[in-house]
């Protein structure tokens, strides 16, 4: 038996989708960040994927850049928490944040 | 046989460590659970013939993120067990519905030739893949990579002046020195 | 002069002159009204050379100017005037010069005032010469913002509402308007493949599906349907009209909402002729019934520019009336009123304004005898009445006297319904002026002054054009008769509907002999 | 210059009184008092020499000569229709122009004395001219869209001069009735043009008369009956009349002028002019005799115990109006216009009359207050007496001549209905009239005011006219009433003798039938009605002079020494209700002015109300509502929450990976 792409493309969709309740369901906003993480390593692994199948490097030239974006995207993140946790006492969740309700 | 053993490893390692991550009441044990997540992708990337990826994954992802993780969550004082209570209606319910249905309808698609048009089937990288990795960053694909490189200024400097700008007046340059020290999970503000 | 783009020139000049009057400083209000003048006077002059030149026996467009301007959007820059535009586009002219005259008492803001009055005519002018469907839609739209600042602006109480109320209306009707241009557009290039909105070339293409066509007929008549107010359409007129100022509410009844009924000569009727007979019946009885009822509801009144706003409702009913009547002599009255109606309707509000200048106000109860102390007033506000209200020897009557007979041939009854309008004009607009000038002077009306040097410098034209084109009509009527001949044997052609015969032109009518005809035996051989 | 020479200067009988409007309006105000009074009657005096001249040219051509027409340039003309400015001189015409220029400038020189010291002057007799010449025009077109344009422009100055004084409200609301009830006749007018276009394709009056025999019954008679709503409007025809007793608002110039000669008798014209249409259709004769006999008698009722010497005049001029249509509605044109002529120069005597009394008496209108006037105004008495004697049809005056011609046609044209009610409006007429005589001019002298009463102060907004029903006021005057001066005496005497001479234009004897031997060009093709013999033609004129008789009596006897008692009018206690209901003219005009004042206002009220506020713009208000309602709604999907956003977006991603399955699956 051997493990065929379709088996990885599974994995990185149930990542994926982990990854996406993750963000729906958690209040706190690290949780939401980490979530993301998830999806985006869900993305890359099918990059991956897909890059050996297809015989392609430029699957892996994306994972690479997506790593890079990944970890500009958490810098930031994490700053935009902290100011918002330096503003609100503690137990601050993403709920807090809606100032731009309609 | 080997490679079966190895990919339902990581398999496990990688879901559960998902899952973990979401369920976990405490952020830190998320955090943790993302290192384990994030080291099991790095294996698949050693499988999938990606090695310099693997290794980026894990001395950038594994380490350098997730500890700017930990880091804040300690700065943040939000390291104990938090209350899973949902206050919006409907959130949890309809979050799994769209995760499951997510999943079902990749899972369709996957076995379907429309998204990609080639059938699956076996294939290895010719050459090292590093080396054609490195070619085609600096030849093709030198200009996404330079917008990187400015990419990376902004979020630095975003970063900084977020975190020191934001209610506190210049001057004052670290958390909270010269005052009673702050109660554990206290956070100065303004 | 056949070289020189006139009419491009007509529209150009008063963008110009607005622009001007954005250079001058704000507290020289003077000098932002000299440019005013200027502005106008010089599209005066342009418009005079305009129908000077304008050749009487052509039915088609004259001063026709085409520059492409993209052919994948079809859009084109195209002017021309026909029997129909070259009266309006003069009478524009003028009443905005006029308007200007009467606004000598606007202070407040003056370099802004005069700034949307004239970006206001040029953007009716623009209205009345493009014959390139998205450039009229374009400034059909335009006009709506001048008209929205001059009324929240420098108008009185309501102003707000008043200028929201119009502009909402408008806009609502030509969403529909824009549409059914669009839909027309490709429709046309789907069938004959190059997309334009020239109107001549839409005109010239056979058009539509009937069921189509009938829609996009709808989507017109709705937008001009709003602008000249059709019958449950214009309860933003009087709004309107009380809360602009004078030169506003002038501009408004003379030529903004002939912009309307012009339309629909323009294009309801080269666009869609089996839509428009089909439609001809409803817009027949939306006439009759928005002349009854805008008399009626005249006489009822309170506030005097109301009254003038309900019966400017009713000689617009008039104007339907003679258009849908699809007879040469019922289109040519109705084009002659909405030339003439400018003058009448014109003068009325300006002696209001006047009146407002001496008493600040326009409730019909705080006048009483202005006769007796300013009979120069009371005079030029009588002559317009009775040019309103169709006395013959004033332009009213002409044009009256023609969309009724031409509906009267058409359709028996809707002409005989419509008659009885005349009865209630009269009736409504003669109790305003009983109750305005008749009777001992009260109050403070015995200290009014009459018409100065000034005011009768704008009232004075317009009662002299009116009087002129009520004794001799001809040269109008001489430029007008062929294009709409054009129009309704265009429309005979594509819809096989035979117009009443006593409509068409017959050998045997008066011979035209100047001066004495020997009359030797004449016609009396007993 | 020959005959036709002549003629063809007809276009200037109408210049002339506009010229002298234009100067009038232009430069009234600088000629001031006595010069533009003689400027405008200069006017008319001149039009009237021209009238004459072209009459005796006329004369001077044979029978079916006797027409001629001057072409003006074109007027209105577009698609079908062709209309243009031209004049007709044919013996109606004439007839007419003469009538307005004569009797006009009379009239005229009497306003230059009776409107001293008015500070409207100029304006007074720029309007006065101004509807001479509207008048003409209307007489002398040569086609139905300039009549109208004449038509017209007389309602719009007799508007003007009844209003004259416009600082008095009842004068105001005055003329605006006028007009008002003119517009309703002229609506009439505007349809029976469109009929006559449409059927014979132009107004002109030749078409007409060639036209007019083929044309089928029910249109020949529609154009009729809408011709004479116009006519019913203009001259004061019942259902129609009302506007006439309160146009006595006006100065009495403008009463005898145009609400006594001419303007009234626009009607009758236009009935003769287009008799083509109404005598080839009993119908529509039919209606005009009738509504004329009727409108006789009931006005003439009316008349019998009004207090206000001007109303009793009014009300006699709409009977006697109805007499001509009674005669043009039987076919008797030529007797209508007899009628007219004389009737004009008699009523025009009688207001004239009227006028120079009320200046003598203080401005007062009351009969009541006046009496045995005859010593102190001998010349206007005279004159008064003469064409009062005339109009109740006292051989050998004209008035008698005419009536009976009229009353001897209606019954020899086989109209016995018509004639019993024409008879019978002759007892009214000389009744009221000998009534008003006695009281003004014999009688107890009730114009002096006892010494100690003070005068009443002089309020110009009150208008003179006195209703019925209302008590007498205080006697006015306390000098002696005096005869005005030759300007105003002089045009009642001429006036006078007109009345007494006028008959001899158209005695019944054959060859003395001058009139209608004159007119008989323009009437061609209208069968003659000839007494069966000379004996019963003699039998109807002993009848109507018997009926007038009776009538004078019974007058004299109730009023021989005027009023004993001021308050107490002897023949309105013997009516009782009925006096009372004749007073009110039979209450028709409180009725239509209840109706136009209530359920008719207060229907457009709400109609206004109702579909404007209500209807429309609480449709267009519910439109904004639901909108704004909706954009609530939608609001909530705004929640502020992330987690609902990414919730969002995923769902999005969901549907459209569905999308593309269900895409994939079918494709």
């Amino acid at each position: 038996m051997r493990v065929t792409d379709t088996w990885y493309l599974v994995v990185g969709a149930l990542l994926f989708s982990v990854g996406a309740a993750g963000v729906l369901l958690r209040r706190n906003v690290l949780v939401i960040l980490m979530c993301i993480e998830l999806m985006l390593n869900a993305a890359n692994l099918s990059f991956v994927t897909f890059a050996r199948r297809l015989d392609d490097v430029t699957g892996q030239v994306a994972v690479f850049f997506v790593l890079v974006v990944a970890a500009a995207e958490v810098a930031v993140g994490l700053a935009i928490v902290v100011a918002i946790f330096r503003q609100r006492r503690r137990g601050a969740t993403a709920d807090d944040v809606s100032l731009l309700r309609g | 046989m080997v490679e079966l053993v190895l990919f339902v490893l990581a398999a496990a390692v990688t879901l559960g460590g998902a899952l973990g991550v979401i369920i976990a009441r405490n952020p830190v044990h998320a955090a943790l659970h993302l290192v384990a997540v994030l080291v099991a992708v790095a294996v698949f990337f050693v499988m999938q013939q990606a090695p310099l990826l693997a290794a980026v994954q894990v001395i950038v992802y594994a380490s350098a993120v997730v500890v700017l993780f930990l880091f804040v969550i300690m700065l943040l004082g939000i390291d104990r067990r938090e209350s899973l209570t949902e206050p919006l209606r409907h959130q949890r319910p309809l979050a799994i519905a769209v995760a499951v249905a997510l999943t079902i309808e990749v899972a369709v698609l996957a076995g379907h030739t429309w998204t990609t048009g080639a059938r699956t089937q076996q294939g290895t990288l010719s050459g090292g893949a590093v080396e054609v990795l490195a070619e085609n960053v600096f030849t093709r694909y030198l200009w996404p990579f330079e917008v990187l490189a400015v990419l990376l200024v902004v979020a630095v400097v975003g970063g900084v002046t977020l975190a020191r700008h934001s209610g506190e007046p210049a001057g004052a340059d670290d958390l909270g020195e010269g005052r009673a020290a702050p109660e554990p999970g206290e956070v100065p503000g303004p | 002069m056949s070289d020189f783009p006139v009419l491009s020139a007509l529209i150009a000049v008063p963008f110009l002159g607005a622009a001007a009057t954005l250079w001058v400083p704000e507290q020289r209000a003077e000098a932002a009204r000299a440019v005013g003048y200027l502005t106008t006077t010089l599209t005066l002059g342009l418009a005079g050379l305009l129908v000077w030149d304008f050749r009487a026996g052509v039915g088609g467009f004259q001063f026709v100017e085409e520059h492409r301007l993209s052919s994948t959007l079809g859009v084109s820059w195209i002017v021309g005037v026909d029997g129909y535009s070259v009266f309006l586009v003069a009478v524009t002219a003028l009443l905005f010069l006029l308007g200007l005259v009467a606004s000598e008492t606007v202070t407040d803001r003056a370099k802004a005032y005069t700034f949307w009055f004239l970006l206001l005519e040029g953007t009716i002018i623009g209205v009345f010469c493009s014959l390139d469907l998205i450039s009229f839609f374009v400034f059909w739209e335009l006009m709506l913002v001048p008209m929205w600042f001059l009324i929240a602006g420098w108008g009185s109480a309501a102003r707000r509402y008043a200028a929201m109320k119009f502009f909402l209306y408008t806009a609502t009707g030509s969403a529909f308007l824009l549409a059914a241009i669009l839909a027309l557009g490709f429709l046309h290039r789907a069938d004959v493949g190059e997309l334009t909105f020239d109107l001549r070339a839409l005109a010239a293409w056979d058009g539509p599906p009937p069921g189509t066509a009938r829609w996009l007929f709808a989507g017109f008549m709705v937008a001009f349907a709003v602008k000249a107010p059709i019958w449950p359409l214009h309860t933003w007129l009087p709004d309107v009209h009380t809360e602009a100022p004078t030169a506003g509410s002038v501009i408004l009844a003379g030529v903004i909402i002939k912009m309307g009924t012009y339309g629909i000569l323009r294009f309801c009727f080269d666009l869609f002729p089996g839509a428009a007979v089909d439609a001809a019946p409803i817009m027949l009885t939306l006439a009759v019934v928005g002349i009854l009822y805008g008399s009626v509801v005249a006489a009822m009144q309170r506030d005097a520019k109301r009254v003038i706003a309900y019966s400017s409702v009713a000689h617009m009913g008039f104007v339907v009336l003679g258009l849908f009547s699809l007879t040469v002599i019922g289109v040519g009255g109705a084009t002659f009123t909405m030339l003439s109606h400018p003058l009448t309707t014109g003068s009325l509000f300006l002696v209001i304004g006047m009146l407002y200048e001496r008493r600040h106000s326009r409730l019909i109860d705080d006048f009483g005898g202005v006769a007796t102390v300013a009979p120069l007033l009371t005079g030029a506000f009588l002559v317009a009445t009775f040019a309103g209200i169709g006395l013959p020897g004033l332009s009213g009557f002409v044009g009256e006297f023609l969309s009724l007979l031409g509906a009267f041939l058409a359709h028996r009854w809707w002409g005989v319904a419509a008659t009885a309008g005349v009865i209630l004009a009269a009736v409504s607009m003669l109790w305003m002026v009983r109750r305005m000038f008749g009777g001992p002077p009260r109050g403070p009306v015995a200290s009014f002054t009459d018409l100065s040097w000034r005011e009768a410098a704008t009232v004075v034209p317009l009662l002299a054009l009116s009087l002129f084109l009520g004794v001799h009509p001809r040269p109008v009527l001489q430029r007008i008769e062929p294009t709409a001949a054009r129009t309704i044997e265009r429309l005979t052609e594509r819809t096989g509907r035979r117009p009443p015969a006593a409509d068409r032109a017959r050998a045997h009518h008066r011979p035209a002999a100047a001066g004495r005809v020997p009359a030797v035996g004449h016609g009396d051989r007993r | 210059m020959n005959a036709r020479d002549v003629l063809d200067l007809a276009w200037l009988i109408p210049v002339l009184p506009l010229a002298g409007a234009a100067l009038l309006f232009c430069f009234g105000r600088r000629l001031g008092e006595p010069a533009a009074g003689w400027v405008a009657t200069g006017a008319l005096a001149g039009a009237f020499a021209l009238s004459v001249a072209c009459l005796v040219a006329l004369v001077g051509l044979e029978g079916p000569e006797r027409s001629h027409l001057v072409r003006g340039h074109d007027w209105i003309g577009i698609g079908g229709f062709r209309s243009g400015v031209g004049f007709l001189v044919d013996p109606l015409s004439i007839t007419w122009a003469l009538l307005v220029t004569g009797v006009g400038s009379l009239i005229h020189l009497y306003a230059v004395g009776y409107m001293h010291g008015d500070a409207r002057y100029g304006r007074f007799f720029a309007t006065f001219n101004l509807f001479a010449a509207a008048m003409l025009v209307l007489v002398l077109a040569d086609n139905f869209l300039l009549a109208f344009v004449g038509w017209e422009g007389v309602g719009l100055c007799s508007y003007l001069l009844i209003g004259h004084w416009s600082e008095r409200p009842r004068a105001a609301t005055a003329g605006v009735k006028a007009f008002v009830t003119n517009r309703v006749g002229d609506a009439g007018f505007l349809v029976a043009m469109f009929l006559i276009f449409g059927a014979l394709g132009s107004l002109d009056y030749a078409v007409m008369r060639e036209g007019a025999a083929q044309l089928p019954a029910e249109t020949a008679t529609a154009v009729a009956l809408a011709l004479f709503l116009a006519c019913m409007g203009k001259s004061a025809q019942i259902l129609l009349h009302l506007w006439l007793p309160d146009a006595m608002e006006g100065p009495t110039p403008v009463s005898a002028l145009i609400h006594a000669a001419t303007m009234v008798t626009a009607g009758v014209y236009l009935v003769c002019r287009a008799h083509p249409f109404f005598d080839r259709h009993a119908a529509a004769g039919d209606v005009v005799a009738l509504v004329g006999a009727l409108t006789a008698l009931l006005a003439g009722t009316a008349a019998l115990v009004q207090v206000d010497v001007k109303r009793v005049l009014a009300y006699s001029t709409i009977s006697q109006l109805g007499y001509m249509f009674l005669a043009a509605g039987v076919g008797a044109y030529a007797a209508a216009v007899f009628f007219v002529v004389v009737h004009a120069l008699y009523k025009a005597a009688l207001f004239l009359g009227a006028g120079t009394v009320i200046h003598a008496t203080g401005d007062t209108q009351d009969l009541r207050l006046m009496g045995g006037l005859r010593r102190y105004l001998p010349l206007t008495a005279a004159g008064f007496v003469a064409s009062w004697l005339a109009l109740v049809g006292v051989p050998p005056l004209s008035g008698f001549w005419a009536k009976d011609e009229v009353l001897a046609k209606a019954l020899f044209a086989g109209e016995p209905l018509v004639f019993g009610i024409g008879l019978a409006a002759v007892f009214t007429t000389g009744l009221y009239l000998t009534r008003e005589a006695l009281l003004v001019f014999f009688g107890n002298e009730r114009f002096r005011r006892p010494a100690g009463v003070p005068a009443p102060a002089h309020d110009p907004t009150v208008s003179p006219t006195v209703d019925y029903g209302t008590p007498p006021g205080p006697p006015p005057l306390d000098g002696d009433p005096h005869e005005p001066g030759p300007v105003m005496t002089l045009p009642v005497l001429v006036l006078g003798v007109g009345a007494v001479v006028g008959g001899l234009l158209n005695l019944p004897f054959r060859r003395l039938e001058v009139l209608t031997h004159w007119l008989e060009p323009a009437f061609e093709g209208v069968e003659e009605i000839t007494a069966p013999s000379f004996a019963a033609a003699a039998a109807v004129s002993v009848v109507s002079v018997t009926v007038a008789a009776l009538a004078l009596a019974l007058a004299w006897r109730l009023y021989r020494r005027g009023l004993p008692e001021v308050s107490v009018d002897p023949l309105d206690v013997r009516l009782g209700p009925l006096g009372r209901c004749f007073g009110h003219a039979w209450y028709y005009d409180e009725a239509v002015t209840a109706f136009v004042g209530g359920p008719a206002r207060r229907a457009a009220e709400r109609l206004d109300r109702a579909v404007d506020a209500g209807g429309i713009d609480r449709a267009v208000g519910a439109v904004a509502a639901g909108v704004v309602r909706a954009g609530a709604a939608m609001r909530a999907l705004q929640s502020g929450f992330l987690r609902r956003y990414a919730l969002g977006v995923l769902a999005g991603t969901v549907a459209l990976l569905g999308y593309a399955i269900l895409r994939a699956g079918a494709g």
